[in-house]
């Protein structure tokens, strides 16, 4: 299994990322933003920072990358999985490969905390402990892309006590049709015991998962 | 090519919650200035844009508001100036 | 202007200006002269501080005398250093602690290390006043601006409220750092090799910073607009990246980050400590701005800015990596054997100065005599009293005491995924050392009035009250850095003060057993109402070499509490409490003295409990007394608690107040933790067992959903009114 | 009391680094949308501002924006508009 992590001049989580790729035994690369040969990864990540010092707003600038124009192509063609952590979250819905938007959190401030999450996901566990660190992650959505999310089952984490103010306590979306993740708490944060915490883990297995019965089937 | 300049100014769409307002009311009503001031935050730019016309500067300018300044789920923009140089 | 008028306008003294004269045995000429007056300025030559700074002990350090030093563990160096940005901040609090950031973080990447985490020790004025709450509320979000943008976790720090600071706050910043032993790299350049200045555009910003911050703050400095700069933490990140991946390149010699006096102070450093000449080229400096003039350019303070010395064969090498990185690059001169500094602008030689004139500048001595303050204030006695009921409510909705959730959730201290503990856990903040197995603990402290009442004792003191701050967790301590923040040294007050705590402070390092690896002084923190509490503030780095040894500072239900050490006693001195200050204003009395022996001996004995797994949880004895370890410790484990705290007639001091030497410990098996503190010979009392829901002691109880409701929230409270 | 309306535009001093506008240039040379733009950025706001009479309410303005909205250490503010509500 290979994994790509995309890296901006600005992230600063690739290589946390990397570590817990890596921990799962994955085969792991780093694609700077520049290029586009993004095929040959069966996951790739978003990973979280400050693309381009998240300057006008979180993920703008960064939707012009080369790698990021890329990933339509990457979505429709490859149909590998496409996770998009914090700052790659408000990268893919700046780039409107997930919809609606994110926005400054309703105090104002950036929060880091361990938050508790509601997962709605089958073979993982109801309830989780993720940190999240995000000075803008307020989801927000009209009513009807609202309305389309929740026909579509999208809302695969949810806040238990909403620290940012996002409609309807989102915290992150599953895409199932496209394979595109984006969350703005990060499980590659919980899965060195060392740190504390270790419910990141089921967030990997999962994926690793859902991709090694796709290796082995294509086998 | 002829070279413009221009200022934009990027605010909250009606009915989007503009938080950094709040906070600055906040701050006012601690500081006794002001007791309510419903203040609205939004972005200034200035930049140069450069077109072989008028008319084709100001549809770049368009583009760069769209797609960089703003973000229209959220965000209106306005061309408060925009001058030749 | 002429040169002679010139001097006294850049605040050169007639003395400073014979001496120069003496040196160079001619006149300076102007641009030398705004050289002099940088580098011969308090904030760059330390004129005051020097020749007191080397009493502290340095051996065991590594890198000791460069950008920042260090302690050995393992195949790996962790470097540290503290920094203010006290000056800058008080004039525009966001830019001021972002770019105070900046330039830690600076001085640990010149090392070659991986900046790993940031700590800081910030002081303001009373958080009900206006003007101190825009200051706070400015400065973390300026540390939470920066320090996030970078992916450098924050991960602990103090933060305290006292009127003393309220012109003058306080804001001093701490980078940790992780190299490989053998890729440390020095500031000292070899002749023969190329100058090449590697990052963002050299502007007119930072111009005259470091003699800014040699100066009293009046209304006056709120205009003093160039000497602040603005920080531009994305462009930092980059330049992280590049200068790490730079490093890494054999043929880079030395590296030198731009501080204070930017590219002077930077480059004649290099030259001094290589002890080779230098010819920079000054109209080769990529500039920000049009017409900027050699001493502009030399002066511009400029951020997120690097200098390396590379041989001939690396320079395209070096170029290529900013160029992936987009970085701006230039070959700005060449390292020489002619030994001089020398300064050319369009091929003209405009500055030709020895290395030495400039880096090392005078030396002078201080007042060292008593002030009568000293003997007035021990004397001074405490006589009012409170209902103990509402002094405990008191004491633990005090913003000194109350939780700093408000302050660090702001602040980014996950990400590396290296945080073993995290802010509000401990006493010192935990960072998972993955290369070597261990966990490095950090703690940044300070105890302003204690030092204050009396300077070389309240030294000591500091120190150990950093120290017991890491052994309490388990860790050891190994190396110390600082910033002595003072007011104005060339007052009598000031100048015993520091004297005398720098001796305490090293006499507390030498009976630790610890090296001084770094630090940084700050002086001129006092306006014409006003003058700062003498404040080092302590930055301890220490060590356990698996994360399994880490003692909690949490409580739990159904453990036994003992306090070990020192208990109060009648005639125990508690003088510089905190809640003499928070509930009357009272800062008097005299100190309590460190007994070192016992120090080392708790020290001891805490390790072996910690190696025999017979204590799970302890918490040192500091701010808040007796009452608040226990409360501490049992908020951490959202239990409660049942016993006795009192041991004398009065109360408050039983409870609230500070003395050295003691820790108050919790364990499942107290029979065999007692057995062994009388085997050993330690002084201890059993003080009670944890509960749920209660909280009661000495025939007091309490509202305990009340208590942690006030200490979680008084802060925030405060900000968000 | 009467009250009044007001734009505000806060920008950078002269001579100021603006990253954020040098983040925005960048990019756009980059994409290849504008090679030399030379963004500046600033902020906007709109507020409601009480006082007796205009001169009252403009003393107050200028308060609000020197001391909350801009600092005079690096910013430089332009009242762009005030009316009466
Ligand atoms: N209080 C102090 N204790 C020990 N060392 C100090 C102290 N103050 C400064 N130093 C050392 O003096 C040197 C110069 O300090 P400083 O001027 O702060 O460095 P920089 O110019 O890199 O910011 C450094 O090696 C620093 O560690
Ligand atoms: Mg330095």
């Amino acid at each position: 299994m290979k994994a790509g992590i995309i890296v901006f001049p600005g992230t600063n989580c690739d290589i946390d990322t990397e570590k817990a790729c890596k921990y799962f035994g994955w085969e792991t690369e780093f694609i700077w933003h520049d290029d586009t040969e993004l095929n040959k990864y069966d996951i790739i990540f978003l990973p979280g920072g400050f693309s381009y010092g998240d300057y006008i707003r979180a993920g703008r600038l960064a939707k012009f990358s080369p790698a990021v124009m890329s990933l339509k192509d990457y979505v429709k063609t490859k149909r590998g999985f496409l996770v998009g952590i914090c700052n790659g979250f408000q990268i893919l819905c700046e780039t409107k490969l997930l919809p609606g938007i994110l926005s400054t959190n309703t105090n104002t401030k950036f929060i880091c905390e361990e938050v508790e999450l509601e997962v709605n996901h089958d073979g993982f566990p109801k309830s989780v402990k993720f940190a999240i660190a995000h000075g803008e992650g307020r989801y927000i959505a009209d009513e009807q892309t609202l309305q389309g999310i929740q026909a579509k089952n999208m809302i695969f984490l949810r806040y238990k006590n909403n620290p940012n103010g996002s409609v309807l306590d989102i915290a992150g979306l599953y895409d199932k049709e496209n394979r595109i993740i984006g969350m703005m708490p990060h499980p590659e944060r919980g899965v060195f015991s060392e740190t504390g915490n270790i419910d990141g883990k089921y967030f990997f297995e999962m994926l690793n998962k859902a991709l090694t019965k796709e290796t082995v089937a294509a086998t | 090519m002829k070279k413009y300049k221009a200022d934009i100014i990027v605010t909250l769409k009606k009915g989007v919650r503009d938080p950094q307002g709040a906070a600055v009311d906040t701050v006012l009503k601690r500081t006794g200035i002001q007791e309510i001031a419903q203040v609205q935050t939004g972005k200034f730019f200035t930049l140069d844009v450069t077109g072989s016309d008028e008319t084709n500067a100001k549809a770049k300018l368009d583009t760069i508001c769209r797609e960089v300044l703003s973000n229209p789920v959220l965000e209106s923009y306005k061309v408060e100036r925009f001058v030749e140089l | 202007m002429k040169t002679m008028q010139l001097y006294k306008a850049l605040g050169l003294t007639d003395s400073e200006y014979v001496e120069i004269l003496k040196r160079l045995g001619r006149e300076p000429n102007e641009l030398e002269t705004y050289l002099f007056s940088a580098m011969w300025s308090e904030h760059c030559g330390y004129k005051h501080s020097r020749k007191y700074l080397s009493i502290f002990p340095s051996g065991g350090a590594v890198s000791h005398g460069e950008n920042a030093g260090g302690v050995q563990i393992g195949e790996h160096v962790i470097v540290f250093k503290v920094e203010s940005h006290n000056h800058p901040s008080a004039v525009e609090p966001f830019q001021g602690a972002a770019t105070g950031i900046g330039g830690i973080v600076r001085d640990i990447l010149a090392i070659g290390a991986r900046p790993i985490a940031l700590l800081d020790s910030l002081k303001f004025g009373k958080i009900t006043n206006n003007f101190s709450k825009h200051i706070f509320d400015g400065v973390v979000h300026g540390i939470s601006h920066y320090g996030n943008c970078i992916g450098v976790p924050t991960v602990g720090g103090e933060v305290a409220f006292d009127e003393a600071y309220t012109d003058s706050p306080l804001v001093n910043v701490m980078c940790v750092g992780i190299v490989r032993k053998d890729k440390i790299r020095s500031a000292a350049a070899e002749a023969g090799n190329v100058v090449i200045a590697v990052g963002s555009h050299t502007g007119r910003d930072g111009i005259h910073g470091a003699s800014f911050a040699s100066k009293e703050l009046n209304e006056k400095s709120k205009e003093d607009r160039p000497s602040v700069q603005i920080g531009d933490p994305f462009t930092k990140k980059v330049l992280i990246e590049a200068t790490l991946e730079i490093l890494e390149l054999q043929e880079v010699q030395s590296c030198q980050d731009f501080g204070a006096a930017g590219l002077l102070s930077s480059s004649s450093e290099m030259a001094f400590k290589g002890e080779c000449g230098i010819d920079l080229h000054l109209d080769k400096v990529h500039l920000r701005e049009e017409g900027m003039q050699p001493w502009e350019i030399m002066l511009s303070e400029s951020q997120e800015r690097m200098l390396f010395v590379v041989k001939q064969n690396g320079v395209d090498k070096v170029l290529k990596i900013a160029e992936k990185y987009d970085i701006p690059a230039s070959i700005i001169g060449e390292t020489t054997t002619h030994g001089r500094y020398r300064l050319f602008w369009h091929g003209k030689n405009v500055a030709d100065l020895p290395p030495e004139s400039l880096a090392e500048g005078p030396k002078y001595a201080i007042n060292e005599q008593e002030p009568i303050y000293i003997k007035q204030y021990a004397e001074s006695k405490l006589t009012k009293t409170t209902p103990i009921k509402n002094a405990v409510e008191k004491i633990v909705s005090d913003p000194n005491f109350a939780s700093k959730k408000w302050v660090y959730r702001q602040y980014d201290h996950t990400v590396g995924t290296r945080t073993a503990i995290k802010p509000g856990d401990a006493g010192a903040a935990g960072i998972w050392i993955h290369e070597e197995g261990g966990v490095v603990g950090i703690t940044i402290d300070s105890n302003p009035r204690q030092v204050f009442l009396n300077p070389y004792e309240g030294g000591r003191y500091s120190i150990w009250e950093a120290c017991r701050n890491l052994i309490s967790g388990g860790f050891e301590p190994l190396g110390m850095t600082n910033c002595l923040n003072y007011g104005n040294p060339e007052k009598d007050e000031v100048a015993y003060q520091f004297v005398k705590s720098v001796e305490g402070l090293a006499q507390g390092c030498k009976e630790a057993g610890i090296p001084v690896a770094s630090g940084n002084v700050s002086f001129y923190n006092e306006s014409p109402e006003r003058r700062v509490y003498p404040t080092p503030s302590i930055g301890i780095v220490g060590y356990v070499d698996s994360p399994k040894k880490m003692v909690k500072s949490s409580f739990n239900a159904g453990e036994t509490l003992i306090l070990i050490g020192k208990d109060i006693e009648e005639t125990s001195n508690v003088g510089g409490s905190l809640y003499q200050r928070a509930f009357y204003d009272f800062v008097g009395g005299k100190i309590d003295v460190v007994d070192a022996k016992l120090e080392l001996q708790l020290k001891k004995i805490l390790f072996s409990l910690r190696d025999s797994g017979f204590i799970s949880g302890c918490v040192d004895v500091s701010e808040g007394g007796l009452f608040g370890a226990v409360f501490e410790g049992v908020k951490k484990a959202n239990t409660g608690f049942i016993g006795n705290l009192i041991s004398i007639n009065d109360h408050e001091k039983a409870l609230f107040g500070e003395i050295t030497g003691r820790y108050v410990i919790s364990t499942g098996n107290s029979l065999i933790v007692e057995e062994f503190l009388k085997l050993n010979g330690v002084s201890y009392r059993k003080l009670g067992k944890c509960e749920d829901k209660k909280f009661e002691f000495d025939g007091y109880s309490f509202d305990l959903a009340k208590l942690y409701d006030l200490y979680d929230n008084s802060i925030d409270l405060e900000m968000n009114e």
